[in-house]
């Protein structure tokens, strides 16, 4: 039966410039026991419909129109008394990042048994049973009952909610994001448990995420929400095998797949509507490559197109012949352009970017050399030598936490974090090399490293022959031209208070570019380059006027203002929508070829390094655990913690079944020096010999390297006897 | 080509006259326009101090008589104790031999009160501003050098400022007074002494934070100085702050001065208004019921205070946006 | 800020003069501009009346085209730029103090003229001594000298003391300006007013007051306040004016200034002189202790060798310096060469020189301690070199006055009781002083009746009056007090140095004015340090007169060939 | 309680000593510059330079300076204070001993009065927000906090105690009644002495009350969009629950520590409010000891204001540490 049944629901915001229309003219249903996906890029709505659902909507928003039926009652007649009481009896919700759901100043396990006491009528004595049983159930150790929030590692705050939000047995389960911002070992553990408890539970569940591998994994229904709307809704299978709509398609398309990687993600490129003035027409039209002139006109509403299916496009019957056409990445491809392109000076809007101009600005022959009159950059870009242009030689950082007197005075005990561990490897220029880890691996430090915003503890980084550790002020000069990052968040890369055009002549400015004009032709060639055009329109701009995309494209430019040779990405797209993703990846590539220019990315996402890079490292604790060629690494992983991760990539695909992850949760902290192997802790295959003795690094014939014993002279070295889950 | 001919487009002309830099203080300018456009109250406020200040400037020509030289009346004995004239019984003046004109009346030895008001106004928006200008001065510098620099210069700093918030503010401000000659300045040396502590601390914080932001370090990985960094990419979003406490810290001075006045450490050769108030007390204008001597150097303090609160709130709403929730 | 602004007017002045020097079209001959004077008084927070007088007379002294700076200062500063600041050099303030506003308080024993006469003006007080002016007159030393052993012939006496007051004034060595009419309010509703004695040049809050005031009540309570710490209750020490109020009550003398400002027995049954040097002192019998000892003449004498008493000692130079253990007492005892006791209640006192003021000043004046209870603290004291009696405090003190001690608090109060075997038991069972630097408190208390008797009273002399006239149940007393406020020159240094300019500077001191306006009335003009309620010693032929007129004063100062620049400044002869 | 914290109690108590050192060590230099002579209040008509040398050897002012300050230490550590100028024979402990729980009385009631209403208030500010209740609300709070204390202090004696006559006008007691006091006992049992406390104390929370509800307040606010009070909602908790049991539990710690700046205000408030209500506390005999140049008393007085307020901050402290189970593991740092 229908337990919860939304009827053109209608959610509004009042801010000061106008209302937004968040959610519009929704309508879904959810059968019990169905596990409904909800997809769609940030700002689509999606929250909002959660937050209409129980009824916490903020104090400026408020239902403009619809129905919530929840097992026949309508939600929105009920009164807020009645309301309260259904919320976790009946619809349990997990909050987006719920990292900060839990309250800090009290035990996650008394903040549970409360609950289930006020809320679910416990005695004292039951309350406790039923908490210990819940830990249970999420897979917690129950001791850790009387812990504090602070005390948890991100997946099992993650687990402590899922179990609060079970606790009073509740028929529908609504999770929002459930495992953004976790890393893929806990991701693909947490999806485990939301998936043995769908089972056990027989749960209903409505799961809320960008991320449709996630879908893949979990739900066995698909709606596909774009701008307030449902654009398409339909079983798990058919969604993947065959999206009915260009978005949905757009979609796919972007993201990589380690199962079947492609060698072009295509990028969705602009950014949804306006809600305050939702188009006339079509609300993907802007960003569609299959748009026509009625897009633009004619609404097109969810119409059933047959088996169970439903999309709002004007072309789904053609769906076919587009599906083949949308696989060319070309057609995908066109220039950003600005928001609100009326300030550029013409005052005239900007073409519909008409795909013709678009195709040819992909491969748009770029400036080989540099025009005479800029100052002669360093490096001359293009050429390509075989000498490594960057070496580590047995690289660590260590840092010392508390201690010394204002850490005494705080009350800090002194402690060392080995944060990079004995590091080697090399680079030659145009060659890119991926890092990867869970999260406190180190790889983020080893970024600092190579750019020099911390310095090396012990070892030496060589660049272009010079030694990073003595560097006089003119030669550090000259290696911040050469070398530049590029950072994760864009929203914090640029200085709010500049305009972009100040931003990227900052960095000229720095290196003694005196003449006004010289500096401009080398922003607005630079803006050329990352596809922000007319660049002119982005000068005057700030940041916060920008999309994400736009803005990593910005931060893109700066980096490549100085004409360096080497670039460091510390996960380059990780906050931005999946949609534009690729369109960064795309170009950092593409640019990264014709510059010649040597990159570094940093990522805990496999599937994104196998798509950008020639050679991927795998970090674990500050060490290289294995390093080869992407290839070699996705594809026949020698270290068990490389096979680990790559086990716990979900793949955009419900057919394809993950391998079984034989892994232990959780990181040591990296405050101990090893004797034996660091990851022996953890490891499914760990002997008595990786305890004890520190794994040698084994070296294939194509440089496929791997640091395990497993491999080594104690290969048969007894089995430790450890129970996995 | 397309893009060639937008270069060349570039070249010709004055460029950068087309792109706005975006300068730091440019910045900083709109912020202050920011807070008092979006904060009416501060607005409020901001008119207070103007209003104040503008009386400040012309006290001499508005002030009807000295502040200090007892009003005499025809057999030349002095006026006192005159009620303000919309008080007084009519005729009395006559009696007395004067015509009484005095808005807020005279004190126990015929001071005009109505005059020492105005001139009041002077030494506390003096010591309003110039205590408030150190205090944020040194506060920021202060702020700007721990959280920076970090190390030893923060745990020396940082110390400093416990040991600035274990010592008794105004005890400490009456003994100075007391060692040295009774003057308004005292106020402001111990304030500049003693209340930087309050701004150091949120200051340095608030560096610490943006020094961490992504866009520092890509100022330092394209090569920028030290202090290039702070002073084009830190102190500007600094600043606003400094101008928050140094809108409080206003308030602080004023309100200090008046009680270091009343209690009669301060120069009675400069009238302000806490002065007024200890002059009222110790000449028991209480047992006299002169409320129309006690209460005005009152209200006007607490005025020119809420105006501090109010700006210096206003700028907290803009700095804090959380708080915006009205 | 004020001195700043004298600095820079100085500077400014220096640079005027440099100019009209270079300028040859220059004014008739040019002495020098006299230099800008500093005038001390305390805050106005402190004394607010002394504070306005000061202020008034600063203004009028600028009439006289001179530079003139009002200096207020808390009293411990003040003592400073004063007391400690006479000499060039030696001051611990930049330079010697020049004019200040000072004033000398009623006491009891100061109804005898000798200390006034003697201590205010003799060239031997001037570098330690209450001579702080610096006056040194050989003729007058010789006056002053003469009349403290004029014993025998009162008129004679009263001839020097008329001789003296007559120099002063014509010397004009202080300005003299009021004598307060110092003040009090009694709630008449619970003390008959007819019991009330005022005591000549004190006023009503005296000792023959506290032990006759009749209460028309059960409760036999008064309770007074003072505005100023009671440092100490120590037989010994002259702590302030407020504890010596109650040290009078609760320790008996010998003898007791009377109402009209004579000294009579009283706990001396007789006081015989056998001769100028010699005289017999007879106890009363029966008189006892709080601690119930018996009071006998060896506890008197004691009383007297305890002021005596002291350590010689030789200081870095090499000269001798006796170090007396009771510093204040000492010089009231100094003249006694010998003491004798003949039986237990008689005893002889040998003096060293004729003095006609002994009984004022010392008979009148020691308290009589308990031998048993001081004789170990003084021998104790005399072993230690750096301490004196003024670090002894009895837990509870032992007289043997009227009133004896029940408990203390030297922050907040006293509370004393009736001394029931005392042979003039005071018609009231507890006497209680309270702290109470408020002035808006004590006001309060006193209409609330809180408090029943105010007697000192600091502040604003019109409130009084106001208080009074508004509550029926209160009643106003006032007497001229032998005390007076004045200015005093430092006569030491230019320009107070000439006695015309000094002159000039009283005839700028609107008397009148002040009285009127300042004192509402409260206050008597005074012409002389001593006061017209002594009025045996002021019968006197006229002393001359300074009237208030800025004219006058100018003229004078033209007389003596004074001069004024074109810019107004005054410039000496 | 884990290691972290106890560390951090540690940590905080060896950091508040040393701040007290600091303290006594500037005070000490500070009172040698004293302009004006320590013996100004020994003046005394035959006074010679022998004895004016004696005394300044009795109060160890001949001394050289470093010895004098070592001297001045090690008394310190036996809380001797030294000689009062102006009270013969007393210790300057004698005198701040009586002051001392006065002026504790004063600060401690005034400032529970002050936070146990800013609080609540805060809270209520915060959920009316937007309210005509609450913008009145803060502005009066706001004006409490701008008008001078002594100010209110001298309009509320008027009228409570001239006009209508309901309360005591000064002091903690009529002599009558406070020389029965053996004991504080007596003087804390005593009804008398409460009615003396309720208008200072009065005076004194009315302008304390301001901080603690503004930040309240602001912190409500904050909290109340944080993502676990999200949760709690979500949960389907009572807005009341919501509101008390999660949001204002955490809101209440910056509260906590702003208790340190409250103090240090209520203290230098103290002064103010002791010298209208003329109640014996430290503050009172601090003017006075200035006034009367009675520099050691004044030094002492200032020293326990001090000691008072490094104390309460201290507590302050530990009270956070204990409510705030993050204190202490800031030693867990996190690297990436």
């Amino acid at each position: 039966m229908t337990i919860l049944s939304i009827r053109d629901l209608s959610v509004n915001y009042a801010t000061q410039d106008g209302t937004v229309q968040a959610v519009d003219g929704v309508s879904l249903d959810l059968e019990e026991g169905q596990r409904l996906g909800l997809i769609g890029e940030s700002g689509c709505g999606k929250t909002t419909l959660l937050k209409a659902i129980v009824q916490v909507l903020p104090r400026n928003g408020r239902i403009a129109g619809g129905k919530i039926l929840f097992k026949g009652m309508d939600l929105l007649q009920l009164p807020a008394a009645e309301m309260r009481q259904l919320r976790w009896r009946e619809i349990a919700t997990i909050p987006q990042a719920s990292m900060d759901s839990l309250n800090p100043v009290q035990r996650v396990g008394s903040q549970l048994t409360k609950l289930l006491r006020v809320r679910g009528g416990y005695s004292k004595k039951a309350a406790l049973k039923r908490a210990a049983d819940l830990f249970d159930l999420v897979g917690l150790d129950t001791e850790r009952l009387t812990h504090y929030p602070h005390e948890f590692s991100g997946g099992m705050k993650q687990r402590a909610v899922i179990a609060m939000a079970l606790a009073l047995e509740p028929s529908l389960l609504i999770a929002d994001e459930p495992v953004t911002a976790l890393d893929v070992i806990v991701q693909h553990q947490i999806l485990e448990v939301l998936r043995e408890l769908e089972q056990e539970l027989n749960l209903t569940v409505m799961l809320i995420t960008h991320d449709i591998s996630v879908v893949a994994q979990v739900c066995d229904s698909v709606s596909v929400m774009y701008a307030g709307r449902i654009v398409e809704q339909a079983a798990a299978e058919p969604f993947f095998s065959s999206p009915a709509h260009p978005y949905s398609l757009g979609l796919q398309q972007a993201f990589p797949n380690l199962a079947r990687p492609r060698d072009v993600l295509v990028s969705i490129e602009g950014y949804p509507p306006d809600l305050r003035e939702p188009p006339s027409g079509c609300r993907f039209a802007e960003r569609c490559p299959f748009v026509q002139e009625a897009c633009h006109d004619i609404d097109p509403k969810l119409e059933a197109i047959g088996d169970g299916r439903a999309a709002a496009c004007l072309r789904s019957n053609e769906m076919d012949v587009l599906r083949v056409q949308s696989e060319d990445p070309s057609l995908w491809q066109r220039v950003e352009v600005a928001q609100g392109l009326s300030l550029a000076e013409d005052g005239q809007p900007p073409p519909k970017s008409p795909p013709i101009a678009m195709k040819g600005d992909l491969d748009a022959p770029l400036p080989a050399t540099i025009s005479a009159e800029t100052p002669p950059s360093p490096s001359q870009w293009g050429e390509v030598d075989d000498a490594p242009l960057l070496e580590l030689q047995n690289v660590s950082k260590r840092f010392k936490i508390g201690g010394g007197l204002a850490g005494l005075l705080r009350g800090d005990k002194e402690q060392t974090v080995y944060a990079v561990n004995n590091i080697s490897f090399s680079l030659k220029r145009g060659e890119s090399l991926g890092l990867a880890g869970e999260s406190g691996c180190g790889k983020s430090t080893t970024g600092k490293l190579l750019v020099k915003l911390i310095d090396a503890s012990d070892g030496e980084i060589i660049f272009d022959g010079a030694d990073l550790a003595g560097m006089d002020d003119d030669s550090l000069l000259t290696f911040r031209s050469r070398v530049q990052l590029m950072f994760q968040n864009p929203f914090e890369a640029l200085n709010p208070r500049f305009t972009l055009y100040r931003s990227l002549t900052e960095p000229l400015i720095i290196h003694g570019w005196k003449d006004e004009n010289k500096r401009l032709d080398r922003v607005i060639e630079t803006l050329d380059r990352v596809n922000l055009r007319p660049a002119e329109v982005f000068l005057d701009k700030y940041p916060h006027q920008l999309s994400g995309g736009q803005l990593q494209r910005v931060v893109l430019a700066r980096a490549l203002v100085l004409h360096p040779d080497f670039l460091v990405a510390d996960e380059p797209v990780s906050m931005l929508d999946v949609s534009v993703r690729a369109g960064i990846l795309n170009t950092t590539r593409r640019l990264a070829r014709e510059l010649g220019l040597a990159t570094v990315y940093i990522s805990h996402d496999l599937s994104l390094l196998q798509y950008t890079c020639d050679r991927i490292a795998i970090m674990y604790l500050g060490e290289i655990v294995e390093i080869g060629p992407s290839d070699q690494v996705i594809n026949n992983p020698q270290h068990p913690y490389t096979k680990a991760l790559i086990a716990a990539v979900p793949v955009p695909d419900p057919t394809i079944e993950n391998p079984p992850l034989r892994i232990q949760e959780g990181i040591p902290r990296p405050t101990e020096q090893f004797i034996g192997c660091p990851f022996a802790q953890r490891c499914p295959d760990a002997m008595e010999a990786c305890l004890t003795v520190r794994p040698p690094q084994i070296t294939d014939e194509n440089e496929h390297t791997a640091q395990c014993h497993l491999y080594g002279e104690h290969r048969d070295s007894p089995k430790l006897e450890r129970q996995l889950p | 080509m397309q893009q060639d001919a937008m270069a060349r487009e570039g070249q010709s002309g004055k460029p950068t006259a087309r792109f706005r830099q975006g300068s730091a203080i440019r910045q900083l300018w709109e912020t202050n326009l920011e807070v008092f456009q979006r904060d009416k109250m501060a607005l409020f406020g901001l008119l207070i101090f103007a209003v104040f200040a503008l009386v400040a400037i012309l006290a001499p020509q508005i002030a009807p008589n000295d502040p200090l030289n007892p009003l005499k009346n025809n057999n030349g004995d002095w006026i006192k104790d005159a009620m303000p004239y919309w008080l007084a019984e009519p005729g009395e003046d006559e009696a007395e031999g004067y015509t009484n004109t005095f808005l807020l009346g005279t004190t126990n030895i015929g001071r005009d009160i109505y005059s020492q008001l105005i001139h009041g106004s002077r030494s506390a928006l003096l010591v309003g501003f110039s205590a408030a200008a150190a205090v944020a001065v040194i506060g920021t510098v202060i702020g700007l050098l721990a959280g920076y620099y970090g190390g030893w210069v923060d745990t020396i700093l940082m110390r400093a400022a416990d040991v600035a918030f274990g010592i008794p503010f105004i005890p400490f401000i009456i003994v100075i007074s007391a060692f040295f000659d009774p003057s308004i300045w005292n106020v402001v040396i111990a304030m500049a002494l003693l209340l930087w502590r309050d701004t150091g601390r949120v200051i340095r914080s608030q560096v610490l934070v943006i020094k961490e932001q992504a866009f520092v370090s890509a100022a330092r990985v394209s090569g920028a100085s030290d202090l290039r960094i702070i002073f084009v990419y830190i102190a500007p979003s600094i600043l606003p702050l400094s101008f928050l406490y140094g809108s409080f810290a206003i308030a602080w001075a004023i309100l200090t001065e008046a009680s270091v006045s009343f209690l009669g450490f301060s120069d009675p050769e400069t009238i302000s208004w806490g002065y007024m108030l200890q002059d009222a007390f110790n000449s028991l204008a209480l047992s006299r019921e002169a409320f129309y001597w006690i209460v005005p150097p009152g209200l006007c303090i607490m005025l020119t205070v809420m105006a501090g609160f109010f700006i210096g709130r206003g700028y907290e709403e803009v700095l804090f946006p959380r708080l915006r929730r009205m | 800020m004020s001195r700043k602004l004298a600095r820079i007017s100085v500077i400014a002045a220096l640079l005027a003069l440099v100019m009209v020097a270079i300028v040859p079209v220059s004014s008739q001959d040019m002495g020098e501009v006299v230099p800008p004077i500093i005038v001390h008084s305390v805050t106005q927070a402190e004394r607010p009346i002394e504070y306005e007088t000061t202020r008034l007379v600063v203004e009028n002294m600028r009439e006289l085209g001179l530079e003139v700076e009002h200096r207020a200062i808390p009293w411990a500063q003040l003592i400073d730029e004063i007391w400690y600041s006479r000499v060039e050099g030696e001051g611990r303030a930049e330079r010697p103090f020049q004019m200040t506003h000072w004033r000398m308080v009623g006491r009891p024993e100061r109804s005898d003229p000798d200390e006034f006469t003697y201590n205010l003006f003799h060239s031997s007080v001037r570098d330690g001594g209450y001579n702080f002016v610096g006056y040194n007159n050989p003729q007058y030393d010789a006056l002053a000298e003469a009349q403290r052993v004029e014993v025998a012939d009162k008129e004679a006496r009263l001839d020097l003391i008329c001789e003296a007051q007559q120099v002063i004034r014509n010397d004009m060595v202080n300005a003299y300006f009021i004598h307060p009419l110092t003040p009090q309010v009694v709630n008449t509703a619970v003390f008959n007013p007819d019991s009330i004695v005022s005591q000549a040049g004190i006023g009503v809050h005296n000792f023959w007051t506290w032990i006759g005031i009749e209460p028309t009540t059960d409760d036999k309570t008064l309770i007074t306040s003072t505005t100023s710490f009671l440092n100490s209750f120590n037989p010994l020490e002259i702590a302030g004016d407020a504890p010596s109020r109650v040290t009078e009550m609760t320790w008996d003398r010998l003898m007791r200034i009377n109402p009209i400002g004579v000294a009579e027995p009283w706990a001396a049954e007789s006081v015989v002189w056998e001769d100028p040097l010699n005289v017999v002192v007879t106890l009363r019998a029966g008189m006892t202790w709080h601690d119930g000892e018996a009071v006998q003449s060896d506890d008197a004498a004691y009383s007297f060798e305890a002021a005596l008493a002291g350590t010689t000692q030789t200081d870095e130079e090499g000269n001798e310096e006796f170090r007396p253990e009771a510093p204040d007492y000492h010089p009231f005892a100094r003249n006694v060469a010998n003491i004798e006791i003949i039986d237990d209640l008689s005893l002889r006192f040998t003096l060293k020189t004729p003095s006609a003021a002994f009984e004022t000043s010392s008979l009148a004046k020691l308290n009589l301690i308990p031998k048993h209870i001081w004789e170990p603290i003084i021998n104790d004291l005399l072993t230690q070199d750096d301490a004196d009696v003024d670090s002894i405090q009895e837990e509870i003190p032992i007289g043997s006055g009227p009133f004896k001690y029940v408990a203390f608090d030297v922050n907040e109060f006293v509370f004393l009781e009736a001394f029931d075997d005392h042979w003039a038991r005071p018609k009231i069972d507890t006497w209680i002083m309270n702290v109470l630097p408020n002035q808006e408190a004590t006001l309060g208390q006193i209409q609330s009746g809180e408090m029943n008797f105010l007697w000192e009273w600091p502040g604003d002399p019109g409130v009084l009056q106001n208080i009074v006239a508004e509550n029926e149940h209160l009643d106003l007393f006032s007497a001229i007090s032998i005390g007076f406020n004045y200015f005093a020159f430092n006569v030491r240094y230019a320009p107070f140095d000439d006695v015309t300019f000094r002159q000039a500077v009283a005839h700028a001191i609107p008397q009148q004015f002040i009285i009127d306006n300042i004192f509402n009335g409260l206050a008597a003009p005074a012409d002389s340090f001593v006061s017209a309620a002594l009025e045996y010693w002021r019968q006197c032929d006229d002393l001359p007169t300074y009237d208030y007129s800025i004219e006058g004063a100018r003229a004078l100062l033209e007389s003596a060939g004074y001069s004024w620049d074109d810019d107004g400044r005054l410039q000496y002869p | 309680m884990n290691r972290g914290v106890v560390y951090y109690i540690l940590g905080r108590f060896l950091q508040s000593v040393m701040v007290l050192w600091i303290i006594v060590t500037l005070l000490f230099l500070l009172f040698r510059l004293a302009p004006s002579n320590p013996l100004a209040s020994y003046i005394d008509i035959n006074f010679t330079k022998q004895q004016e040398a004696a005394l300044l050897a009795r109060f160890g002012l001949d001394k050289p300076l470093g010895e004098q300050y070592l001297i001045y230490l090690l008394n310190l550590l036996k809380l001797d204070l030294g000689e009062t100028f102006s009270y013969s024979g007393k210790s300057v402990m004698d005198i701040l001993r009586a002051d001392l729980p006065n002026t504790i009385y004063l600060t401690l009631s005034s400032l529970l009065l002050a936070y146990a209403v800013g609080v609540l208030g805060g809270i209520a500010m915060a959920a009316l927000r937007g309210s005509a209740i609450e913008r009145i609300g803060t502005t009066f709070t706001l004006m409490t906090r701008a008008a001078p204390q002594f100010w209110v202090g001298m309009l509320l004696l008027t009228f409570f105690a001239f006009q209508l006559k309901l309360l005591p006008s000064s002091g903690i007691a009529p002599a009558v009644v406070r020389y029965r006091w053996e004991t504080e006992w007596d003087k804390l049992l005593s009804p008398v002495f409460w009615r003396h406390m309720i208008l200072p104390t009065f005076t004194l929370a009315l302008y304390l009350h301001g901080l603690p509800l503004l930040l309240m307040r602001s912190n409500m606010l904050e909290v109340l969009d944080q993502d676990y009070v999200t949760m709690s909602r979500l949960a389907g908790y009572s807005e009341w629950r919501v509101m008390i049991q999660t949001a204002a539990r955490n809101a209440m710690l910056p509260v906590l520590t702003a208790l340190t700046l409250g103090i240090g205000y209520s203290i230098g408030g103290n002064v103010v409010i002791e010298h209208v209500f003329s109640w014996p506390g430290l503050g009172r005999t601090l003017v006075r000891a200035v006034q009367q140049a009675d520099y050691p008393l004044a030094q002492g007085a200032f020293f326990f204001i001090a000691l008072i307020i490094v104390f309460m901050n201290f507590i302050a402290d530990i009270l956070y540490s204990l409510l705030d189970p993050r204190v202490g593991a800031s030693a867990q740092a996190q690297v990436s």
